[in-house]
C-alpha cells in the first residue's frame, strides 16, 4: 500500500514570487504531501527562487505575501529552506553572517530561511524518495 | 494505480519552445502533467494521444477553462499531483 | 502620443500582463491615449469565468471589462492567436476587438512597450 | 545636423541583473548617448528591473556588480533612477520611508535610487525625445 | 542617414515565440536591430529580406558570431544604435 | 543516481544556462554522476570563440571544456538544434557529442532537471 507509506521530498523552487507562479504551486505540492503523510526534507532556492526568502516583500494587503506563507509553512513543520549562497549574493539576499563578510548594508533574509552552498541540493536529491523542481512559467 | 515510467510536468504554454520539446520527449508509458500555464494545451488540443494526459484542476480553473470538455486530460488535485509523482519511476519538471 | 501596450504572455503564470495593464491604465489616469493588443498566449487573458481564487491570485477579468470606463481607447486581440486558442465571441470577454497584428497596425500609435 | 542637436531618453529597465543582460545593455546605451551629448531624463525600473536598485548584491569579486555600476553612473550624470513603487514593494526593495509605512525589518534601496509611481514612466515618456525599453531576453 | 520608419529592437533568440511576432511586424520601411540573444538569428538566417537589418557587435562576438559573414546585416556599436534609435520615427523594444 | 541536466536557454542573455552549470558540477564535486544535455537555442553555450569580454561577462568556454576534467561523464548537444543554429563539428567547442534527445534518451538518468 505505497499511498500509505511515508516518502520524503526534497522542493527545489527557481521561480520568484510576483514574477512566477513556482512558489504558490510548490506550497500546494508542499502541504498535500505533509497531509498525505510524507515529509519535506528541505526546500531549496535557487536562481530567481531566492527572492521567496525576502523579509522585505510588502504585496498590496489583499494579496498573498508568499514569502511569509513559506515561512510559517516551514516553521509549522520544521522545515529547513535554504536558499543557495551563489544565487543569493549576486541577488541582493543576505542575512547577518553574509552582511559582515561582504560589508553590506544591512540583511534581508527572513527566518527560518538559511543560506548555503548548492550542496544541500546535492544531499536532498541523493537523500530524498523524490526531488521536485517549481520553475518559472508562462 | 496507473503505471507511470515517467511523470512530465510541464507548466509552460503552447508557446513556449520547452513546451514543444516536453511533447517531442513523452513516450506512450509516460504520464503528463499538465500546470500553470501548461493547461493552456487543452484549450489548443494538441496534445500526444498515447500518453495519459492530466491538468492540475485550479489552474485550469483560473485560466476560465474548468468548462470546457477535454476527453483528453484527466482532472487532478494537489493531493492526486503528490500520488502521481511518487507512482512515476521518475519525475522531470519542464 | 498614443500608446499601444502588447502583451504576449499568458495569465497568472507570470505577472508582465498584469504590469502591463497597470501601464495602460497608468497612461489613462493621466488622460494620455493608451490601447491595448494581446497577442500569442497572452489572448487567454481575455477568455470568461475565469476563477483564480484557487491559486490565490485576483482574476483580472473585471479589471478588463473596466478598462472603457478607466479611458482605455481599445481592447485588441489577434485574430490567429485567438484562433489557436479556441477563443471566439462566445468565449471572449465584452469589449475585445478582433485585429490582424502586423505592421499596418504599429504606425497607428506614437509609441509600443511591452510590461517587460 | 540631427547628430548634434541634444536630445533626451527615457529608459525603462525590466530586467533583473544576474537574470537577464538588461542592465548591462541599458547602461551600454545610456553611456553612449551621454558621451555623444544627449540627456538621459531618467531611469525607471519596472517589473523584475527593481531588483537592479539592491543595496545588498555581492557578486563574485570578478563580475561586474550592476547595481554599483548604475548608481555611479546616474550619481555621474545627476540621472534620477526610479524604481516602481508597486513592483518594489511585491519584491522586497524598500526605502525608509516605505520600511516605516510597512513596518518591514530593513530597508535595502541603494542611494540615489529613489522609489516612485508609474507617473513618472508616464512623465518620462511624454518629455523624452525616446522612451526605451530593455527587457529580459534569453 | 537611413530613412527608418519603426526601428525594432529584438534581444530573444529565433526559439523565442516574441521573435516569430516581431518578424511578422517588421514591414519593409522598417529597421531591425538585433541585440542579447536576438543576434542568434545570423547564425539560422532566417531573417526579413526586405528591412535593414543591424547587429549591435558586443553581443555577436560575445555569442561567437564575430567571424560569421553575414552579408545580410550591418555590424553596429552602442553609438550607432543611439543614433538609430533617434533616426527612427518609432522605437519598439520587443 | 545519475542526473541529467538540460539547458535550453542561450548564453548570455539569461543566466540560467550558467546555474545549470554549476548544478551539473556540483554533482561532480560531489561524486555523483552527472551529463549535460543541450537543446533548442541552449546549443548556442557550445559555439567556439566566443569572446563575452564586451558585455561585461566571462565566456563559459574554458568551464565547458574543462567539464571531463571536473568529472562530468558527457557533454551532449541535440543534432537538430545544432543545425539550425550552424553548428557542426568544426564549429563546436571539443568533447560534444551529437545526440538525438528523444524519449529514450531521458531514460537513461535517474533524474533529470533544467535549472530554471
Amino acid at each position: 500500500m505505497s499511498e500509505t507509506t511515508s516518502e520524503t521530498f526534497t522542493l527545489v523552487i527557481t521561480g520568484a514570487p510576483y514574477s512566477s507562479q513556482a512558489p504558490q504551486t510548490a506550497l500546494g505540492f508542499a502541504q498535500a504531501a505533509v497531509e498525505a503523510g510524507h515529509r519535506i526534507d528541505r526546500v531549496f532556492l535557487y536562481g530567481d527562487g531566492v527572492h521567496l526568502a525576502s523579509a522585505l516583500c510588502a504585496p498590496p494587503s489583499d494579496e498573498t505575501n508568499w514569502s511569509e506563507a513559506w515561512s510559517q509553512f516551514l516553521a509549522d513543520h520544521s522545515v529547513p529552506g535554504v536558499a543557495c549562497i551563489a544565487s543569493a549574493l549576486r541577488r541582493g539576499l543576505a542575512n547577518e553572517t553574509e552582511q559582515k563578510r561582504y560589508e553590506l548594508p544591512g540583511a534581508n533574509l527572513r527566518a527560518p530561511f538559511e543560506i548555503a552552498g548548492l550542496g544541500e541540493w546535492v544531499e536532498g536529491r541523493i537523500k530524498s524518495t523524490r526531488t521536485l523542481y517549481f520553475h518559472a512559467g508562462d | 494505480m496507473t503505471a507511470i515510467k515517467t511523470l512530465h510536468i510541464l507548466n509552460k504554454s503552447p508557446d513556449n519552445p520547452r513546451a514543444a520539446k516536453c511533447l517531442e520527449m513523452v513516450s506512450e508509458e509516460d504520464g503528463l502533467l499538465l500546470i500553470g500555464g501548461g493547461v493552456l494545451f487543452l484549450a489548443t488540443g494538441n496534445l500526444p494521444g498515447a500518453a495519459k494526459v492530466f491538468a492540475l484542476s485550479p489552474d485550469v480553473d483560473a485560466r476560465g477553462l474548468g468548462k470546457l470538455k477535454w476527453s483528453s486530460a484527466s482532472a487532478v488535485d494537489f493531493a492526486e499531483m503528490v500520488q502521481l509523482s511518487l507512482q512515476a519511476q521518475r519525475v522531470v519538471s519542464w | 502620443m498614443s500608446t499601444l501596450i502588447m502583451i504576449d504572455q499568458p495569465p497568472y503564470g507570470a505577472w508582465t500582463g498584469r504590469e502591463a495593464l497597470d501601464m495602460a491604465f497608468s497612461l489613462a489616469a493621466f488622460d494620455q491615449p493608451a490601447s491595448l493588443l494581446f497577442t500569442g498566449a497572452g489572448v487567454n487573458w481575455l477568455r470568461q469565468a475565469q476563477e483564480a481564487g484557487g491559486i490565490g491570485q485576483k482574476s483580472v477579468e473585471k479589471n478588463l471589462s473596466a478598462a472603457p470606463i478607466f479611458g482605455i481607447e481599445a481592447i485588441m486581440a489577434d485574430r490567429s492567436a485567438c484562433s489557436t486558442y479556441g477563443l471566439d465571441e462566445n468565449s471572449l470577454i465584452e469589449g475585445v476587438t478582433l485585429v490582424d497584428a502586423d505592421a499596418a497596425l504599429l504606425t497607428n500609435y506614437d509609441h509600443t512597450a511591452f510590461a517587460g
